[in-house]
């Protein structure tokens, strides 16, 4: 990562890879990958992969844990070694377990939990290919591996980055689904997730410097995008349950 | 956040009273407690701080050494911030390696710090590629009553801003602490205003058991009147002008939170 | 080998099945699943091969550091083979450090490209005693269902194969992954053919179900039609003759499997 | 520390830092100074702090350590990163270990365990500044802190150091407190503790290179420094239960 | 480490201690070298030194490793840290683990575990002294401690390695109970148990290159030498009898 | 000290024999168990024993390699002493990281080197702020009845007073174990001596039975007929006068425990 910073992210409303700000990336989703999850999906931002899986409910070890009125949602998030730059250690660090508890939270709002009193819904968000925005990727796919599973659900959760990149002059402009030039040399990188349905922010956690317009204006943009990923979940359950229903 | 369990009566006490403006103790709901910071506080360690916050109390410390610079960044310095939620301050800190609570209180001090450009790690090179300063923060809490974010980060910016550089000669490759006299370069100041929601009020500054009955926090970092750092935590959601609320009001505290970091 | 228990009735079809040398999924017993590779599937590894054998698929991935030597071989790189069985792929393995069975299955597929001299360490050396290639081989299953060891050792030998160098400066120590063209250093492939103990019967490539079916366990590492590497598991024994019967048609499969790896 | 060795720790009957052989440091005693705990107590020898709380009794997990007849007595010594000269890694390592086991024994001693089957009663020992002594102030502290949570106790632990200096000439000296240098630089470092009621040493540890005469000499007086300790805690639990009880 | 390749490993029939191809070293067996255990073995071949002690059967931690039907069989294989070369460092590391499991399994398959449902009996093998073949000869002792402890059994387990060396032109042949510098720097290393009587292989790893029929004529001899292992066992199982029926 | 529970009846047996003058196995309150050293006993060491105190056995040996010294002293080497309580040798030990049993007999034992002066390690430098010998003496014990402290001390000095150094050539970094010759250095020889508190009477040497029926402990280490290192250990408390009693004792017992060492 000695790299340079570039001279600009954006120019003439353009992004490096051609994109407008309001733009995300070619998305693709597959349902079922792991077939001996309970549930899973693969979504691919860009040139990020993440793949989920659901695991339960099931019993929950140990026993400390257990919540008598409802399941516990756990989340583990984790990186593929050779899903970045330079090897990753196996293994969750700081980061890994501050990501796995936001997500979990996000999560345990749109899961009916109080169906399974004493139990463990468990998610599995692996990085395959890291390349910005994993975190909102995955939790794309632990949204819709959930549903695989069948798990009673409030809503979906419908998960981008936003932030501010900078052109020739230096000037900043909000775009959205950050790719990883942007998010290396960028001036804001905000992690975001809504439940369309609820009218609910789920994930929230900025990195940067904007200002609360800059903000406002990021967020508009975002949850205009939101809604396309909504659809987009939507229609790959659909096409898994009318699949599965053959 | 704490799976301390609160009674179903404390818990609508609490909630009347947010939904009334008027808490349990007496604030309103944009109103911090009384905040007091006391610097200079540990001679071992090159900058200290206690902040008291009602009943919740910090202490940071800074400790500088000399270290190798990391591969990828040959002429920077190392700024760390960690957390240590020892269980002597709340019968539910459990001993041991951080938990997720520890791991997520720590990463958001120290993103604020980062993020705002606090401290410029270039300033923090000795010899390109081969010494650099390591700046550690570890913060305590002393007693915890909630909002251990807007504490830490304020002792930890005071303990920062009151510390002093020790000495380093490059030949003999000795440290030496005594007589120091420089401050530690810093570029500016940051501080973090932490909401609960409650019902679907948003209050600052809330208390651990106003914490309890809340189903989701926000905390923000602000320097110079911009948002530099963000989490949201708990398992309920905000609604978009709950966000762009509390967003308001942090910018407006930020000056109140200044005054007291000199 | 893993403690998911089947039931009664399963084992006994399973077994009635491999006596009557047609197994479940219609496999005669010296027969492999279907096997598909693909390879170049992760831009940010050095090399990475995904195989599908069957239900079992399992994705590896070569990074390729600098490092320094071990002391007692100033002059070699070095080679490190690592499983990972993440707890996304089945819903008997936990997360933590690796277990005897994820250490197991890592060491045996090391062993085979160890010992079938795959690579020559020495011709990862850059500068004796100062600074040599770190190659690290990771696999991940993907889906669990039997047979990991002769999975992953094919997609460790396929994403080598594929693996291309970095470059590295001397004197700026800058490790280059741009425009990467040479492939890695290898002198031979090696592949591997595990056999269950089902009965009296030993039969290739398991799925789960036959291994839970199964009272013991043969892998065999084959380069050139020599044996590189053996690893017998299991509770059960074998005879003299089931391993003897293994081995040879260990070599026989070897050259099917070779057929896969470019 | 790597200062020269001084050429003397004692001359003319007078430490480096004025005192007589026989005195302790200024000692200070703050009751009651982290509310959230059941009783807790700071205790400052001259440039050492240390901060002790209690919990409990409360219930003792895991299981295997339970004991069905008595409460278990735990302790856990640590010390803040920032106490000492160089930063400490966070957490016990191997010193901490010894120290925790040892002021564990000697307040169970004390501690009427008795009352309390099958529980625990955690005594968190944070040393806050370093300069020598940390254990024994932090087991006056944690006495304090056992009688502030209102566990019955059979006697007070009264703890000091002693060791020995030496002069200008190199002749030793029998002194009672040692503060940093006398620690670093001196021919001996003794960790003790007495329950004066009991007529009991309840921690003795050594490092050094004494005669047994000079040992005797030192423990005589500590033990009288010791009483005068003793009777410094029985104030100090004397003003924390009137405050309490206006 | 840095030593130079031998020119041979045999020469004109003789191996560089002077042994045979199909000779084992000097083998001797020392029973209940631990009193405290409930059996125990030590087992030397040649410089090769391990000790095995038996524990149980015994009360089965953690709960979830229980096995209701049978007794579990856990072994832990470790290595003194002065037992090597270069010092290793205390506990066990990834070999550990893996011979730990293989050895556990050779040991399940002779011990008549269903007599003690839901409980474990631990077997430590410890390696005092390493000249190759350690894990082979620490099977030796696990089986004769097991014998001792009075754990019902099918049959001992007898167990050595063969390999493949290199004559002075550099032709192959195989060897029984490779010593350190054939293991070093032969051409297969193989670690090998049978259980005589129930005519069954219950340990096989292999290191090396070897062909189809070099394999096939190590096993033959290594069949032949567990023979005389088989006797050696029996011999001493029976002056150990003797003995404590005295 | 351990938790294994002996019964009652045992109990007032061990307590009434103390009284009595006649321990259980015949000793008198001050006597010890037959002490019985062998050296040289494991090739591979630098330096190693096995000291048989009646049926309690501890095996020691010293490795001694080369390293860079700490930052604080670079020209003295490192002397490192530590125990193992392998699960191998009693039913109460556990696998796993040394517990606290564990930890303060390694402290203890080496507190007593190291105050005792055994090892100058400025002795051990090989070539200042480059390279030193570190010393590493652990002990195991191989038979658990009681006194570790004693056996330990013992066993670790015997090592090391028959260990040889390697040799090390600075150029080519190469250490060398062939044809060791020299002496490790050392200046003194240390002792220590364990006491029991059992009813009101110190009895030296205790065995493990002892051990548990006992309230208090007290290891004295010595050199020279000087004190150089001290521990309590136990629930209980000792008087001035046991002390005392003790400490004499301790002197009086170190001439006839460094006969066994030569």
């Amino acid at each position: 990562m000695g790299d340079e910073k570039p001279k600009f992210l954006i120019k003439g409303g353009k992004r490096l890879d051609g994109r407008k700000p309001e733009d995300v990336r070619p998305i693709q989703i597959k349902m079922g990958v792991v077939p001996n999850a309970d549930g899973s999906a693969e979504v691919i931002f860009g040139k990020t992969r993440v793949i989920a899986t659901v695991y339960g409910p099931r019993e929950l070890h140990p026993r400390h844990q257990v919540i008598n009125e409802r399941a516990r949602v756990r989340v583990r998030y984790d990186m593929m070694t050779f899903s970045v730059e330079d090897r990753k250690r196996p293994g969750p660090g700081r980061r890994e377990t501050e990501i796995s508890k936001v997500l979990a939270e996000a999560l345990t709002r749109v899961v009916i939990t109080e169906k399974y009193p004493t139990r463990a819904i468990d998610v599995f968000v692996t990085v395959v290919q890291a390349d910005a925005s994993t975190r909102v990727a995955g939790l794309n796919a632990a949204s819709l591996a959930l549903a695989d599973a069948g798990i009673p659900m409030r809503d979906l959760v419908v998960s981008l980055s936003f932030g501010k990149s900078y052109d020739e002059k230096g000037q900043g402009h909000m775009v959205v689904d950050l790719e990883k030039e942007e998010d290396n040399w960028g001036m804001g990188d905000i992690a975001y997730a809504v439940a369309p349905a609820l009218g609910e922010v789920l994930l929230l956690q900025m990195d940067g410097d904007v200002t609360l317009e800059e903000f406002k204006k990021g967020k508009t943009m975002a949850d205009k995008a939101a809604l396309e990923i909504y659809e987009m979940q939507k229609r790959a359950l659909k096409a898994r349950y009318e699949e599965g229903s053959k | 956040m704490i799976s301390e369990i609160i009674s179903n009566l404390e818990l609508s006490e609490i909630r009347d009273a947010v939904e009334a403006n008027k808490r349990l103790d007496g604030r309103k709901n944009d109103e911090f407690r009384d905040i007091k910071i006391e610097t200079g506080v540990i001679a071992k360690a090159e900058g200290s701080a206690v902040v008291t916050m009602g009943k919740s109390k910090v202490i940071a410390g800074v400790k500088i050494s000399v270290g190798t610079p990391f591969n990828d960044r040959p002429n920077e310095g190392v700024l760390m911030v960690n957390a240590e939620l020892s269980p002597m301050a709340h019968n539910t800190f459990e001993a041991g390696r951080p938990g997720e609570v520890a791991v997520e209180l720590a990463r958001v001090v120290d993103r604020s710090i980062r993020e705002a450009g606090v401290m410029d790690t270039k300033k923090l090179c000795i010899e390109a590629g081969e010494a650099v300063w390591i700046v550690n923060i570890d913060f305590y809490p002393l007693n915890a009553d909630g909002n251990l974010f807007d504490a830490g980060t304020l002792a930890a910016m005071a303990a920062l801003k009151t510390a002093k550089m020790p000495t380093y000669d490059k030949e003999t490759k000795i440290l030496n602490r005594e007589n120091m006299k420089n401050a530690v370069p810093m570029d500016c100041t940051v501080v973090a205003s932490t909401f609960a929601k409650i019902g679907d009020k948003m209050v600052v500054d809330p208390t651990m058991h106003e914490e309890y009955a809340s189903v989701a926090r926000l905390t923000v970092g602000i320097r110079d009147g911009n948002i530099v750092a963000l989490q949201k935590g708990g398992n309920g959601g905000l609604t978009s002008e709950q966000i762009d609320d509390a967003l308001t009001r942090a910018i407006k505290h930020s000056k109140n939170l200044l005054k007291h970091i000199k």
